[in-house]
């Protein structure tokens, strides 16, 4: 089971820049272990954000983005005390949603 | 056996030094007991892992001498340097110089004889030039804990390594490779013929790199 | 600036990419668009040619620095002020696989985003805006990737 | 940003100078690199995860380590990290950080710490030491390191850990003096902290531990003290070995009085 994200959402005008860390290996499959083995490709392929239960973005990702990734992005309308939901699945399935309150 | 018996020897003192207070040695320690706490202590403190023995902790007269934070005294010093130019093996047949695209490639190279390295052989080292020195213009991502060797037979003169003028010079960039203390008792630069981590071959290769004028490095 | 010879090789080859990619006009997938991250070499792109021509558009941005300290690491952003943008993608030239992140456009959101990738050797990285009408602009720098540490 | 301002440049330098320019270039956008990784560290999440970890029960004994003494009383956190390595009454030991969470996981939770010693990094109890270390350091970010040296042993350490950094030897003749003993010099474009005095706020030891970006790991001083010595050629350092100790003291004290910055973002 993942670790959770870390999520920082802040006011700045009438938007809320959010801030995302994931705990994720965001393995490309294109590596070998010490053995000589390919390790097996294992990464998130999609990201997603609502505000107060209501979606504001989708993404893709490939491979190639970082271990540990992070993801800034700003949400427009947002309001002190307003929720933001992230989610992250990745090629095995897995997924995790976290929740941090705009401040 | 015998390396047991030390071993053990060592434990011993170790176990002296970490618990000197318990002992009841409460009053401050001579910098002498300390020289002798501190050897007992770093022998107590590592192990054997891969192709890094403990006996890699076994100094010779140089690395003893330059292993406080100031430098040896001047006999000291010149025996370390007398001793270290007269190790120095010259190359088979007078063949100083290489191909400088190999050489390239070993001074680009900071691998090798680390614990996570399997052979300590030295076709399985580089040379790791670029770690400490500005060598070819296009790199830059080099060190600068040793001088630049930018243009470093050019600056000095090298239009052709056969010629007997460069002789001095040719001769003093291999003895540096081969044994860096015969010219300096505490160079930061390892001794890459004398300890083994480059072959012959590939010392050439280095030379070439440096001395040769159709090197990049002499444009 | 970029003379125009320049200019027109760079569209030529953001327009291979995102032919490869299957995203010019024939719209956006709903799904995990799993080939337009599977794209392997240049070459492999420049088989699959169509679309509009891209064209290098000073109003979309790409950040990233001139220099990586570390491959593993890049910090790279995209953002638009233009309207009408329905997707923000970043693409890496040398890479496996070009195609690092896309993101889809709401009115919710500020078309502004920035993530991290890895990039294998210094290369080309594009910030590419897909316009509503068909249109496509984008951005590039070159980023370095340094050999660090020891090289070990 | 102008993407394309900054090729401009870039080229320009790139072709027409000679180092002395190219350096300043090639650092000057090392320094931009770093800027923008500033915002959003992972060590973050190992943060996170090191707080979680403090406060289960956990181990053999099913306690939590909130009455883990690190020096200023059981369960005081804030503040204990920049005063480590410390001498510990009760172990009769100068410890580190890790080496004295080695002795709460043993003594409240009934873990086996020389098992745990033994254990590869990241792995097992090695990866919730990395963790724990980020919190606890984390725990003391803007603090400036006050390194106790009264009693004699602490004093006897930095001796120790002083002839430890200078200590030649490996098939390579490297000490730690080798690349920081002197400021200003760089192993390719990494600067080097001269670390026999204080290098400056959030530099060298006031930097771990620390996210390593290169391998995307959380790293603990002593890890990063056995990776030194991997690269110094030297043999194996046992975790919280003497000599790991004393040289932490030795950069700790020299260290004295620059602000931390702990866990920080590496290469």
């Amino acid at each position: 089971m993942a670790d959770p994200m870390r999520i920082r959402a802040q006011v700045a005008g009438d938007k809320a820049t959010v801030r995302v860390l994931m705990s994720h290996e965001m393995e490309t499959g294109l590596r070998k272990d010490a053995a000589g083995k390919a390790i097996p490709a294992w990464y998130i392929q999609e990201v997603s954000a609502k505000l107060n239960g209501k979606s504001v973005l989708t993404a893709e990702w490939g491979a190639s983005v970082s271990k540990n990734p992070f993801l800034q992005f700003s949400v427009r309308g947002a309001k002190l005390g307003d929720k933001v939901a992230v989610t992250w699945k990745d090629n095995k399935g897995d997924t995790r949603t976290d929740e941090a309150t705009v401040s | 056996m015998q390396r047991k018996h030390t071993l053990f020897a060592l434990a011993a003192l170790a176990a002296v030094a970490t618990t000197g207070l318990v002992t009841g040695c409460a009053s401050r320690p001579t910098p002498a007991d300390l020289d002798a706490q501190a050897l007992a202590m770093i022998k107590a403190s590592f192990r054997d892992q891969g192709i890094a023995k403990v006996d890699r902790l076994n100094q010779d007269l140089g690395q003893a001498a330059c292993s406080a934070d100031k430098p040896p005294s001047d006999d000291v010093a010149l025996r370390v340097e007398a001793e270290a130019l007269a190790s120095i093996r010259w190359p088979a047949g007078g063949q100083y110089i290489g191909d400088w695209r190999e050489g390239e490639k070993l001074a680009q190279n900071g691998r090798g004889m680390t614990w996570t390295d399997s052979s300590a052989a030295p076709s399985a080292n580089g040379a790791q030039c670029y770690n400490c020195h500005q060598i070819g213009k296009q790199e830059i991502s080099f060190g600068t804990i040793g001088p630049s060797l930018y243009n470093y037979g050019k600056m000095r003169g090298v239009k052709d390594v056969a010629d007997p003028d460069s002789a001095p010079i040719v001769q003093y960039t291999w003895g540096k490779l081969w044994n860096s203390k015969a010219y300096a008792a505490c160079s930061n630069m390892p001794r890459f013929g004398h300890a083994r981590l480059l072959d012959e071959q590939q010392l050439r290769h280095l030379m070439a790199l440096l001395l040769d004028p159709k090197s990049p490095v002499n444009q | 600036m970029l003379n125009r010879r320049k200019m027109l090789s760079h569209s030529a080859q953001v327009a291979t990419l995102l032919a490869g990619v299957g995203l010019l006009p024939r719209g956006a997938q709903a799904a995990y668009n799993a080939p337009a991250f599977e794209i392997k070499t240049m070459a492999e792109l420049a088989k699959s040619l169509g679309g509009g021509t891209p064209t290098e558009s000073k109003d979309v941005a790409l950040t990233g620095p001139d220099i990586a300290e570390n491959g593993a690491v890049v910090p790279i952003g995209v953002s638009t002020t233009l309207p009408g943008v329905k997707k923000l993608l970043l693409l890496v030239e040398k890479n496996p696989s070009v195609l690092s992140a896309m993101f889809d456009v709401t009115d919710a959101v500020d078309a502004n985003f920035s993530t991290r990738v890895k990039m294998g050797q210094s290369s080309n990285v594009y910030a590419v805006a897909l316009m509503a009408d068909g249109k496509v602009l984008f951005a590039q720098k070159e980023v370095k990737v340094t050999l660090g540490g020891c090289g070990g | 940003m102008k993407p394309f301002s900054w090729i401009v440049t870039a080229l320009a330098l790139a072709v027409s100078v000679g180092a002395p320019a190219q350096q300043k270039s090639a650092a000057d956008g090392i320094a931009e690199y770093r800027r923008m990784l500033e915002d959003g560290n992972p060590a973050e999440l190992f943060e996170a995860k090191g707080e979680d970890l403090w406060k289960t029960a956990r181990g053999p004994k099913k306690a939590t380590l909130q009455r883990c003494d690190l020096g200023l009383g059981p369960g005081v956190v804030k503040g204990a990290w920049v005063q480590m390595p410390r001498w510990f009454a009760d172990t009769q030991r100068v410890q580190d950080l890790e080496s004295r969470l080695l002795t709460c996981m043993e003594t409240l939770q009934g873990f086996d710490a020389a098992e745990i010693a033994k254990t590869g990094f990241d792995k097992g109890e090695q990866a919730t030491l990395a963790a724990l270390a980020a919190w606890i350091s984390a725990e003391s970010r803007g603090q400036k390191l006050a390194l106790p040296q009264a009693h004699a042993e602490e004093k006897r350490f930095f001796e120790l850990g002083k002839r430890a950094f200078f200590f030649r030897g490996g098939p390579m003749d490297f000490s730690c003096a080798s690349c920081h003993g002197e400021a200003g010099k760089r192993i390719r474009l990494q600067d080097l902290p001269d670390l026999t005095k204080n290098p400056g706020d959030g530099i060298g030891f006031a930097a771990w531990p620390a996210y390593r970006v290169s391998s995307g790991e959380m790293w603990s001083m002593q890890r990063r003290l056995n990776d030194c010595y991997r690269q110094q050629r030297f043999p194996y350092p046992g975790f919280a070995s003497d000599v790991t100790i004393a040289l932490g003291v030795y950069m700790g004290v020299n260290a004295q009085g620059a602000k931390s910055i702990a866990p920080a973002l590496k290469r």
